[in-house]
């Protein structure tokens, strides 16, 4: 039994703009993440990725499919028993600053998952699990009395991470992570994420759209393409063969960062054909 | 406070506010504010009567600050209605289910009222009782906390850190009270210091027509309507100084409005 | 004054839209929303001023009547029937369009209103347009020279309109323009006192007057409208000001107006994309003041003796009149839904976002 | 390439007053571009790399001052001390400018045809309303709009993303600027559509022989489309020189850092299990 199944999931949204037809954001997705594992979703705007990881915390209800997360159907289960599943499977957004209150402290904000789960644990004790789960993401102890306003994106990244490890959480959805962060502390957050992978033996849903940062992450990758999975294969066997056309495509519109590697110049100019779903 | 410091409009505005209050309370004034006194009726400003007589003799000055300890009672009180009412409202519209939809329905027909001619009605109504003028006051402002609340919990709603919340398995009663309702005092205060001044204005509408607060009770606006003819005989006095008081009070709380505005959109960054 | 204008209008736009959304369904749902908003604002305005204690048959027979005169006077009314009798009754004559009559003239609702109506829409209009040109002109300048001295100085004059009530203000003229310079006349109404109005066509004196040919009358209903549009009008464009300040300041520093600033276009013609950029704001806004001020310039129209609505309605009020009362609340409500749903499709049809979906 | 000097910038810095202060958020930058060459400006958020170029143009508020000792535009200005109306000329004409967020840039209440005629108005380049589609329709063409009509006379809404930043392209060259500026023109853009409309504006410049300051975040476009790279680091210039030397074999601690915060597949970091 894998830890997250998730079996021909669907999922469509009425269209905001009207007369518009409704956006088929999952058209029958079914993947499994096993215990420890980081799976990545990478796809480009309009993929569905975001609803994919969202619908697996059952964050939204699905038309069609299932769930099941430790055997148990989250479908099936009562507004309070799935709140209490929460403990166990958690969410770091990409928007650090839009993800954290801006009236609560630090402290108060990476609290709340014990005050919610653990409603028993004394004062002394919740703070002491703060500052120890503070530290471990690299924050200062006195971090927990600044608003997150006064932190940078990166610290605030980290309160996002903090809040989402103090319940031990066996699973967490990774959703673009690092992309609103900027290039030399993308790296140390994703070095930090590793590491609790490491300590906490968590499995991942790393959603993404940027190759390389999947490349560097992932057990394995599943390629999302309107609101399917066209692909999903062990991350160096996608790079070094990748199956379907729409994967052969990402692969080469990724721009390395080495000028040695140049690729040669294709002119795309006057082919429309090839465009993210978002352009179709 | 941090928002007097960065703000003299607001630091003048309520230091105003607060000497009005005081001396209508408590400062000995210059003449019985409800005395007349047929000999000395129409006199101009002088070293005497400051702000001159009105009509039937009575001082301007004494009647004018006098007329704040009712006039800003009743405003508060309608805020203070508005305010606890508006903001239940509001909550309530802001949530999914039928019930919500049908109060933003009512909110929406509601806009079409002529609100002052509603409140007038109501007051002349109930025989010129002043609880009614509180209602009335409620009446006008409880729609516009409504709005505003439902706009705001709305897009808070669907704020990550709210979704934060939700994934982290915290219950829709600590997302209200610890996600929401933080994080929406910023504006309902900016709300609720506009809501005192409309109050003012509307309570002076209301007495200027005769309704409500009536003689030989001082308000500001029952003093404009007993010195409005005089205008266009020259007499400017008996209606400029309640109608400047206004003024003032309604351009004080303005400026708290803004001063609360600015620090709150500064401490959202 | 008392209902200033909330820059925010939801009338319709929450009117549930069904799958062929064509042109006439979109119309039709529009009419579904409009009637039956005018059916709450009916039934609420009905119960409110009849749940409200007080009893106008006592007022009408005066304080020395006996106990049978009011009974008599309350059955002459239709008082002494259950609420809900009068209700369905009421509602019955509002079908056929009958809004009933007045307690105290005795004549239809509906004469006096078609009577009155073209005073006050003539004042409102004038305001409007003044508030909408002068607000707009002030805001404009404030956003384009944002932290300068001619935006200090606009914001401290719109702040001081915005704070000083539209019937003190009326006062304030009159005494300044009517009695110290003497540039107006007395506040005496639509002409003078000796004067009579024009045979009516229009019912506006400005129009009537030029189509009677009677200039000298066009000349004193003009004048006799200064006063009381400039009252209004000084009024509403603060808050006017305040919106187009931010609307077009927001364009202004858009990244639109940066790149067509990168296009190198003339300074003049980002500030039009600007204004142009705002004009839907602006609209709305124009139409919410129209609006709010149906029944919010009843003061004002009492300040300078007009004979429009409001001061009808003050009257009515004044004797509980209650068919007055209700016949005023149900023209502006009517007139309020029918500005925002004109709104909604104007805006519309301005924004290409919306009319080229 | 060649050594014929395009663009020559000596000293430039940027000052902005805020209500805490005067801020000074670029300093004693030193920029040569040379005729059809792309010059890289890389560096993280904040650093200045957006306000030097907006500086260049004199596209920031009115609460900030732009000084130089020469903003060289060679053969026709020195926009370091040119008047608001040289500037206007300058600006479309001479240098182009292509912003992240197409929808931000386009007007969203006129038709694109009428932003075309716009710019030439603005110009003066006596263009009839006809002339004006037509350069707009060969235009919209060469960026690779397969139907330009339709998108023409439709609004930016309209449009994807990709399609949007297309027309902004053309607009942008349309009167033929032989130096275009661009500032993170593809961030925000999907990968498969940010390599389409990196290939279309470089081909761009290397067919016609024009120049482009490409600003990015992303050490990927530097490395893939730019002859030159420079390297900004809290508003000044740390580093700088040929792509292959800055990006290879880096000198600067600063951009050692920064390269070597790329991604890697082999720097895989939890690979035991």
């Amino acid at each position: 039994m894998s830890l997250v199944e998730v079996d021909s999931a669907v999922k469509t949204f009425a269209s905001r703009v009207r007369g518009r037809d409704p956006v088929r954001a999952l058209r029958g997705i079914s993947l499994h993440i096993e215990e420890g594992e980081t799976l990545a979703v990478i796809g480009e705007s309009g993929s569905g990725k975001s609803t994919l990881g969202r619908a697996v915390l059952r964050l939204l209800d699905l038309d069609e499919g299932s769930v099941r997360f430790d055997g148990t159907d989250l479908g099936g289960l009562s507004p309070h028993a799935m709140r209490a599943m929460r403990a166990d499977m958690q969410i770091v957004f990409q928007e650090p600053y839009e993800s954290l209150n801006p009236r609560l402290t630090v402290g108060g904000i990476v609290s709340e998952p014990l005050e919610i789960h653990q409603p028993r644990l004394k004062t002394k004790e919740i703070r002491r699990q703060v500052l120890a789960t503070l530290d471990r993401v690299g924050l200062p102890g006195d971090a927990a009395r600044r608003l997150p306003g006064e932190l940078s994106g990166g610290q605030q990244q980290r309160v996002g991470i903090a809040r989402a490890i103090i319940s031990r959480p066996r699973f967490m959805v990774l959703d673009e992570p690092t992309s609103s962060l900027d290039l030399s502390i993308r790296a140390q957050i994703l070095a930090l994420l590793a590491e609790l992978q490491e300590d906490y033996k968590m499995a991942y849903l790393f959603v993404s759209h940027d190759m390389h940062t999947v490349e560097s992450v992932s057990d394995r990758i599943a390629v999302m393409y309107l609101g399917e999975i066209v692909e999903t294969a062990p991350t160096s066997q996608l790079f070094a063969s990748p199956d379907h056309p729409y994967t052969q495509t990402l692969l080469s519109a990724r721009l390395s960062a080495d000028p040695r590697e140049r690729h040669a110049y294709q002119s795309y100019a006057g082919d429309l054909s090839v465009t993210s779903p978002a352009s179709a | 406070m941090k928002v007097m410091r960065q703000h003299t409009g607001a630091t003048v505005g309520v230091s105003f506010i607060v000497l009005l209050l005081l001396a209508s309370l408590f400062a000995p004034l210059p003449y019985d504010p409800k005395a007349t006194e047929g000999g000395a009726s129409l006199q101009a400003p002088s070293g005497a009567h400051w702000f001159g007589t009105d009509g039937a003799g009575a001082d301007v000055f004494s009647r004018v600050i006098d007329a704040a300890r009712i006039d800003l009672s009743l405003a508060l009180a309608g805020t203070v209605l508005s305010l606890v009412l508006g903001v239940v409202l509001g909550l309530a519209a802001s949530t999914k289910g039928k019930g919500s939809e049908r109060l933003v329905r009512g909110l929406d027909a509601f806009q079409a009222f002529p609100l002052l001619i509603l409140a007038l009605a109501l007051v002349t109504l109930s025989g010129n009782k002043l609880y009614m003028v509180v209602v009335a006051i409620a009446l006008i402002n409880i729609p516009r906390y409504m709005r505003l609340l439902r706009s705001e919990v709305l897009s808070l709603r669907e704020s990550r850190f709210v979704e934060a919340a939700m994934a982290m398995g915290a219950s829709p009663r600590r997302i209200t009270f610890r996600h929401l309702l933080p994080n929406v005092w910023g504006v309902v205060l900016v709300q609720t210091s506009l809501t005192i001044a409309n109050a003012i204005v509307v309570i002076a509408a209301l007495s200027f027509l005769g309704v409500g607060v009536s003689a030989p009770t001082p308000s500001w606006g029952g003093m404009i309507r007993a010195g409005a003819g005089n205008m266009s005989s020259g007499e400017w006095w008996i209606a400029s100084f309640p109608g400047l008081i206004v003024l003032l009070c309604v351009l004080a709380f303005n400026q708290l409005a803004d001063a609360i505005g600015d620090t709150t959109a500064r401490s959202h960054r | 004054m008392a209902s200033s204008p909330t820059a925010v209008i939801s009338i319709g736009s929450k009117a549930p839209i069904k799958k062929a959304s064509g042109p006439l369904r979109l119309v039709l749902t529009r009419l579904g929303f409009l009637v039956s908003a005018l059916f709450i604002v009916v039934t609420l305005s009905f119960f409110l001023v009849s749940v409200t204690p007080g009893d106008p048959a006592q007022l009408i027979a005066g304080p020395m009547a006996t106990a049978e005169q009011i009974t008599q006077i309350r059955a002459d009314l239709g008082l002494d029937e259950p609420i809900l009798t009068r209700y369905v009754d009421y509602l019955g004559g509002l079908v056929q369009g009958d809004l009933g009559n007045s307690y105290f003239s005795k004549r239809p609702i509906v004469d006096e209103l078609v009577e009155k109506l073209p005073a006050t829409l003539e004042l409102v209009l004038l305001s409007v347009l003044f508030a909408t040109v002068v607000g707009v002109a002030a805001g404009a300048v404030g956003a384009y020279f944002k932290g300068r001295l001619p935006d200090k100085v606009s914001r401290f004059v719109t702040g001081v309109f915005q704070a000083i009530p539209d019937f003190f203000l009326g006062l304030i003229l009159i005494y300044v323009v009517f009695f110290l310079l003497g540039l107006a006349p007395a506040p005496s109404g639509r002409v003078g006192l000796v004067e009579t109005g024009p045979g009516r066509v229009t019912g506006s004196y400005l129009i009537d007057s030029l189509l009677a040919g009677d200039f000298a009358l066009f000349v004193s209903a003009a004048h006799h409208l200064m006063l009381p549009v400039l009252t209004l009008g000084l009024v509403y464009a603060a808050y006017f000001a305040k919106t187009a300040r931010s609307t077009i300041g927001k364009a202004l520093n858009s990244q639109q107006a940066q790149f067509a600033r990168a296009m190198g276009l003339p300074e003049r013609t980002v500030v039009r994309y600007a204004f142009a950029e705002s004009r839907t704001t602006i609209v709305t806004y124009a139409g919410v003041i129209f609006a709010s001020l149906l029944g919010g310039e009843a003061i004002v129209e009492r300040v300078f003796a007009w004979n429009g609505i409001g001061t009808w309605s003050l009257q009515g009020i004044t004797k509980l009149d209650l068919p007055v009362v209700q016949g005023m609340v149900l023209v502006a409500g009517a007139i309020t839904l029918i500005v925002y749903t004109l709104l909604d499709i104007i805006v519309g049809l301005l924004d290409p976002r919306i009319s080229h979906a | 390439m060649s050594d014929e000097l395009v663009l020559d910038v000596r000293n430039l810095a940027v000052t902005i007053d805020t209500p805490d202060g005067v801020v000074n958020p670029v300093r004693g930058i030193d920029l040569q571009v040379h005729r059809g060459e792309i010059v890289g400006i890389m560096g993280e958020s904040g650093c200045g790399k957006s306000t030097t170029v907006k500086g260049i143009l004199r596209l920031l508020g009115p609460n900030s001052h732009v000084t130089a000792d020469t903003i060289n535009l060679v053969g026709k200005a020195d926009l370091a001390h040119a008047s608001k109306k040289v500037m206007e000329s300058i600006r479309g004409r001479h240098i182009g400018f292509v912003a992240q967020n197409p929808f931000g840039s386009l007007n969203p209440i006129y038709s694109i045809e009428r932003q075309f005629y716009e710019v030439q108005k603005a110009h003066k380049t006596g263009a009839k309303k006809a002339e004006s589609r037509e350069i707009a329709l060969s235009m919209l063409k060469g960026v690779g709009i397969v139907a330009p009509e339709r998108v023409l006379s439709g609004y930016a809404h309209q449009l994807s993303g990709g399609m949007a930043q297309r027309v902004v392209i053309a607009l942008a060259t349309t009167l033929g600027p032989e130096l275009l500026f661009a500032d993170e023109p593809t961030t925000g853009l999907d990968a498969t559509v940010q390599a389409q409309i990196l290939d279309l504006i470089s081909g761009l410049v290397r067919t016609e022989n024009r120049s482009m300051v490409l600003v990015t975040h992303d050490l990927g476009v530097i490395a893939q489309y730019c002859q030159r790279a420079v390297v900004m680091y809290q508003g000044e210039i740390v580093e700088s020189g040929d792509v292959m030397q800055v990006m290879v074999n880096p000198q600067h601690e600063y951009t050692k850092k920064l390269i070597g915060s790329v991604p890697k597949a082999e720097g895989r970091l939890n690979v035991a299990r």
